[in-house]
């Protein structure tokens, strides 16, 4: 059913840092270029995919610029790669340009703030199965939590772009609205559906705005968004709409409920602590249902997801 | 570098297209690195960890970074024997290099019995007993640190592996690792391998919680490469010379120059575990680094090098 | 940070202004350290090993470096007991933490000299006793990985230092930590540290020699801290928290985050070693940090830390 | 007898970089400034003495840039601290500006190649004790062997300034002549003692050149430079001559052997593998004979040192 078209040739690659700044209170946005075949592998990046990301030859940034909530974890060596998203892939004749907005919260993510317009970025991709749109799909409901922005985000363009005849709204939840990796930031928020957030506004996607402290938007979890959304669209025929959820497992598990409960469709984006990324290690585990029986097995989150159906995923099983 | 260099060893028997190996549990089963580099270069490969039934594993997060190193406590996740043999098998079949089949369980007869299922399997050039996990709770470790049991266990699959190569893998945290060598020897064993991870920690000082959530792992990576380098020279001085038998060195080697010293150390053949995460292709570049490293310095054949360690000046 | 916070902890009935000690070997004799931090400011101080006649220690070199960590063979250089006490019992003397001499030797008779000439010193508040050291040819790592002599040496001392503290120090590379840790408490041991280093070894591939002068050399710095938390939090639940002995941990720390590590994990106490040698007043930041963290976190008094790990989700 | 006029008390300072560049085929030089307290420090600079600088946050140069004898170690993550000398120290007013010659011979040093005009640089120093210049002296030999030469240059310095009445010569050794740590490379080597190396005829300091491969200058061991002057220049009271070396052991011993052999005051500079820098650790232990014994002893090369009395070193104990 569902068709997920996914690059399947992994590659080791390396790009050109065009830009890295500061875009926001909490999140950095790393602008890369890649050319001949490393432009091609990610010409075909779907949203949803990842890249396994080398930073352990980078810098660790003068210890000003270190949050201190960070400076005592900031000095440990990197081993492993990290997985990021990509936020935005365009991809021009000879090149392929990608955004990766990233949040500072250990030494891989401290170190990359010191890549400079110019330096080389060593990284793995595409990895993994992004979102797929399964036929006869009228309405996309795009739930975000926090830095599951990226790739919401670039699903957002992609439907636009391939898929301008699906409606595509965005519900958009954060602790507090300075935690979401927005570039733009409105003046005002909307308490409703509306262009108020230039991120998804300028593809054309209407979008809703929550926080726990209720710094912006409606004051409460997102998924109350959804959940009065769907109430208030009732006539949408169910097998139509289709939920795209990336965020913390907390936000997932509850999306996963609202959607299974009125039999919607929704695939959910995870995240594992990643050793490898390609299938190796086996330590990106998420438990899944299998269909008719009452046993679950593992999955991994590196290779048959990180894009998974909502249904067969067994939530809050891990509490990293 | 056109210059021709003969690459192979002989590793208990078999001749090995080079010394360079993949280890087990950090390759998956076969191609999985089909993708990065050509499988059929390696020297060997090990799978990960084989059982009779199949295991889901511990529950995540299953790993955790510390500094040069990592812990891990997948807890012997796999197919189990039936699936590994029906779908996995025919892959390795197709495979040039010599393929080891990492076997673990709780008991001896779990051992036996998938080594017995396994021993005439032309696809495969032999077994590595793992006695040495640290991270399942029963059996598993407690059979690599007993001497009786190490040669118990390596006498009992030993008769079940037929003409097979079985090495046998050491675990590291032990007062004397040359009594359980000593005692693989007895119990038959054909090869070494060592060293596998030592158990650790890591506190989440937030929670105040393990990070793992089986509380301990295994660490590996660069942070225990001098240690396994002791390891492998103490074991090849005090065991593995005399008896003749050839040791497969391992525990963060992620470069030619890391594999150069396992090798002077004892070592007739390396296995990249770890480093292979980070640079799929490392096992690979090794080949190619030792390679230049044997021309370089004029060493007519990688056998010279094993066990070559000078004392001090 | 001007909230008051009393960083005091008990350790083995003595009262510690804090509970941060610099390691032995890493912080010379007695005011080393004078230069970079207070040595006032320390919960302890813990002298390089002293031995009954002076020692020159091994030739060099005598460390190398390793990810995450170093290797190093000194050989117990120092400058024999009689020295010690004409030239830096008197320095001692004028320190305001607790001094605990770390004696090493290779005869029980050797320690039982030792901490008996010291015994009476005002100065000092106990002892450490040293039978783990990987670097010394005779004696040492011996002691420390057979029970049986873990618990003579450890009675024979006890005997010998009269009402001042005894902290006997494990050597980590032992089958069960738990088996010397109590053989150590049913000698009397008044506190148990924890860990020295690990036996290891580089080998400098184009000579083909150990970088070593000692061949091989003890494993130390952030590298081992995974193992140590382990190593710590075991002898915790299975010896320390039933015998109401406090434990001093060690291996790695280099920040107030891995000092609340080991607390958690089962420390009293805990020492700063290899750190000190990159930030010499690493120690120093530890107990700011510590104390940040108690009142970031609202903890009362350090010794809720003690053992508070959690188990997993 | 021997003034050791060092700075006594060490610090942990910052530096900020004024520039880095690679300045020979060997080697690289790393200008630093200091202000404040650090400034202070370092005006009293005494030739021979060295910092211990940390170079465990900076980054891996890119593979490109790596040498490839170094490829395989360039990865090893830092965590000691690296002994370096200054080869220039000026102090004015308020800043002191001190340079530093390197080599890249492993991961530290290659990291440093990393630094950039105004990132800062930590270290600790001043550390041991320098050159001395004893009462008395009218000659002053300086004998360089490959990277020994910041802390001679240093010294030539300091006694064209403070003791502009001692006559001054250098002999210059190395394996080969790009092995030599000189900025400024003289169009030709003279033969014999001349004013063609600028990096000490800027001194006044006349200087003679040998190199293992005859690359430059005489072909041979500098040793060889240093016992025909001698010979060439009987004349000098004995007791108003002093050797200064800095270089390979196996050089200073034959340095010392000269010296000794003609009872020449003789300062070596000498290097070991040091953990620490500043007494704590005893991995610098240089074997030194005691008077009127057959024992020896062991000093350490951070404190007791790195400058020697030639006739105290056991030389060839360390093979590093
Ligand atoms: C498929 C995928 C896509 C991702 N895309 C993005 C992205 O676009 N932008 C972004 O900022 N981050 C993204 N992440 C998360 C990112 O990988 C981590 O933030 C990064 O690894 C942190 O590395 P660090 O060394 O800075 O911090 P670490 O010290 O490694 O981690 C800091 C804290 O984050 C938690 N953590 C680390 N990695 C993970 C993980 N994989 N899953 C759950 N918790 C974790 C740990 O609990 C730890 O305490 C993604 C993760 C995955 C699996
Ligand atoms: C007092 C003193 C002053 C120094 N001044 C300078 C200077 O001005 N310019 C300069 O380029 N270098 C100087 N050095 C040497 C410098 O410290 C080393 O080159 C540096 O530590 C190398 O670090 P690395 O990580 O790049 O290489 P490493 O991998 O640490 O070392 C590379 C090789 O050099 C050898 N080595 C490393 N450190 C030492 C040492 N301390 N003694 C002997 N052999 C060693 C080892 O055998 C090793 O194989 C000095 C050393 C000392 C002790
Ligand atoms: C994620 C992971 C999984 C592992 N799984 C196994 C396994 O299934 N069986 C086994 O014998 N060893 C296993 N090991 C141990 C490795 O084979 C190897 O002995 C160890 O990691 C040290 O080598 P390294 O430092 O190069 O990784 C595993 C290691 C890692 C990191
Ligand atoms: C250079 C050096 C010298 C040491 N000397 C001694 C010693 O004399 N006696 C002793 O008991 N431990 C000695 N140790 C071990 C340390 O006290 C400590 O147990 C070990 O280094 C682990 O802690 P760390 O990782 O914080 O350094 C030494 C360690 C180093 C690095
Ligand atoms: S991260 Fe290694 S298998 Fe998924
Ligand atoms: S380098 Fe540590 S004592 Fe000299």
């Amino acid at each position: 059913m569902t068709r997920k078209h996914a690059s399947r040739k992994k590659g080791s690659h390396t790009g050109t840092v065009l830009s890295n700044v500061q875009a926001g209170e909490c999140f950095w946005k790393l602008r890369l270029r890649f050319d001949g075949e490393a432009a091609r592998a990610f010409a075909g990046f779907t949203p949803g995919q990842f890249i396994q990301f080398d930073v352990s030859d980078l810098a660790i940034p003068s210890t000003g610029s270190i949050p201190t909530a960070l400076l005592d974890g900031a000095r440990r060596n990197v081993l492993l790669r990290r997985p990021f998203s990509f936020s935005d892939v365009t991809a021009d004749a000879d090149t392929t340009t990608a955004d990766l907005l990233y949040c500072i919260v250990g030494p891989a993510s401290l170190r990359m703030t010191t890549l400079r317009e110019g330096d080389t970025a060593h990284l793995i991709g595409p990895l993994g199965n992004g979102f797929a749109v399964p036929e006869g799909k009228q309405t996309a409901l795009l739930v975000v939590g926090g830095m599951g922005l990226p790739p919401i985000r670039c699903l957002a363009k992609s439907l636009s772009i391939e898929h301008p005849d699906i409606e595509t709204v965005a519900f958009i939840g954060s602790r507090t609205v300075n935690a979401l990796p927005l570039e733009e930031r409105p003046a005002r928020f909307d308490k409703g559906m509306s262009l108020s957030v230039p991120t998804f506004a300028t593809l054309g996607v209407p979008s809703m705005v929550a926080t726990d402290d209720g710094s912006a938007g409606h004051q409460g979890p997102v998924t109350e968004c959804l959940s009065q959304w769907l109430r208030e669209n009732p006539d949408r025929p169910r097998e139509e709409v289709i939920v795209y959820a990336c965020g913390p497992e907390r936000m997932l598990a509850a999306v996963a409920q609202i959607a299974n409960a009125k039999e919607i469709d929704c695939q959910v984006s995870m995240e594992r602590r990643m050793a490898c990324g390609i299938g190796l290690c086996q330590s990106c585990a998420i438990e899944c249902r299998v269909v008719g029986s009452d046993e679950t097995i593992y999955k991994l989150c590196c290779q048959d997801g990180p894009v998974f159906d909502a249904r067969e995923v067994v939530f809050g099983a891990d509490d990293a | 570098m056109a210059e021709r260099f003969d690459m192979s060893v002989k590793f208990a028997g078999l001749k090995l297209a080079n010394p360079v190996f993949t280890a087990s549990g950090t390759c998956g089963y076969a191609d999985e690195l089909a993708d990065f580099l050509d499988v059929d270069a390696l020297g060997g490969f090990i799978t990960k960890s084989i059982t009779l039934k199949p295991r889901k594993g511990n529950p995540t997060p299953r790993i955790v970074e510390t500094d040069a190193g990592m812990l891990n406590a997948i807890g012997l996740a796999n197919v189990g024997l039936e699936r590994f043999v029906a779908e996995k098998l025919p892959v390795i079949a197709r495979m040039k290099s010599a393929v080891f089949v990492n076997v673990a369980g709780t008991t001896i007869e779990e051992y036996v019995a998938v080594v017995e299922r396994l021993a005439e399997e032309k696809a495969i050039a032999g077994f590595e007993l793992n006695i040495s996990c640290p991270n399942v709770k029963k059996g598993g470790i407690s059979f690599g640190t007993d001497p009786a049991q190490v040669e118990e266990i390596t006498r009992a699959v030993k008769k079940a592996c037929g003409s097979k190569v079985l090495i046998v893998k050491l675990a590291p945290a032990v007062t004397d690792i040359s009594v359980t060598a000593r005692a693989a020897v007895a119990g038959g064993a054909d090869a070494l391998s060592l060293i596998n991870t030592f158990t650790a920690m890591v506190i989440d000082i937030e929670t105040r919680r393990p990070v793992l959530a089986n509380r301990t792992g295994g660490l590996s990576g660069p942070a225990i490469k001098p240690v396994a380098v002791y390891l492998v020279n103490k074991v090849y001085r005090e065991v593995a010379r005399e008896a003749g038998i050839p040791l497969l060195g391992l525990g963060g080697i992620r470069s030619a120059a890391d594999a150069v010293e396992f090798l002077i150390a004892g070592a007739t053949a390396v296995a990249i575990g770890t480093a292979s995460f980070v640079e799929p292709d490392c096992a690979t570049q090794v080949v190619a680094g030792l390679r230049e490293y044997c021309l370089r310095k004029k060493i007519a054949r990688l056998d010279e090098l094993t066990g070559s360690l000078h004392e001090p000046a």
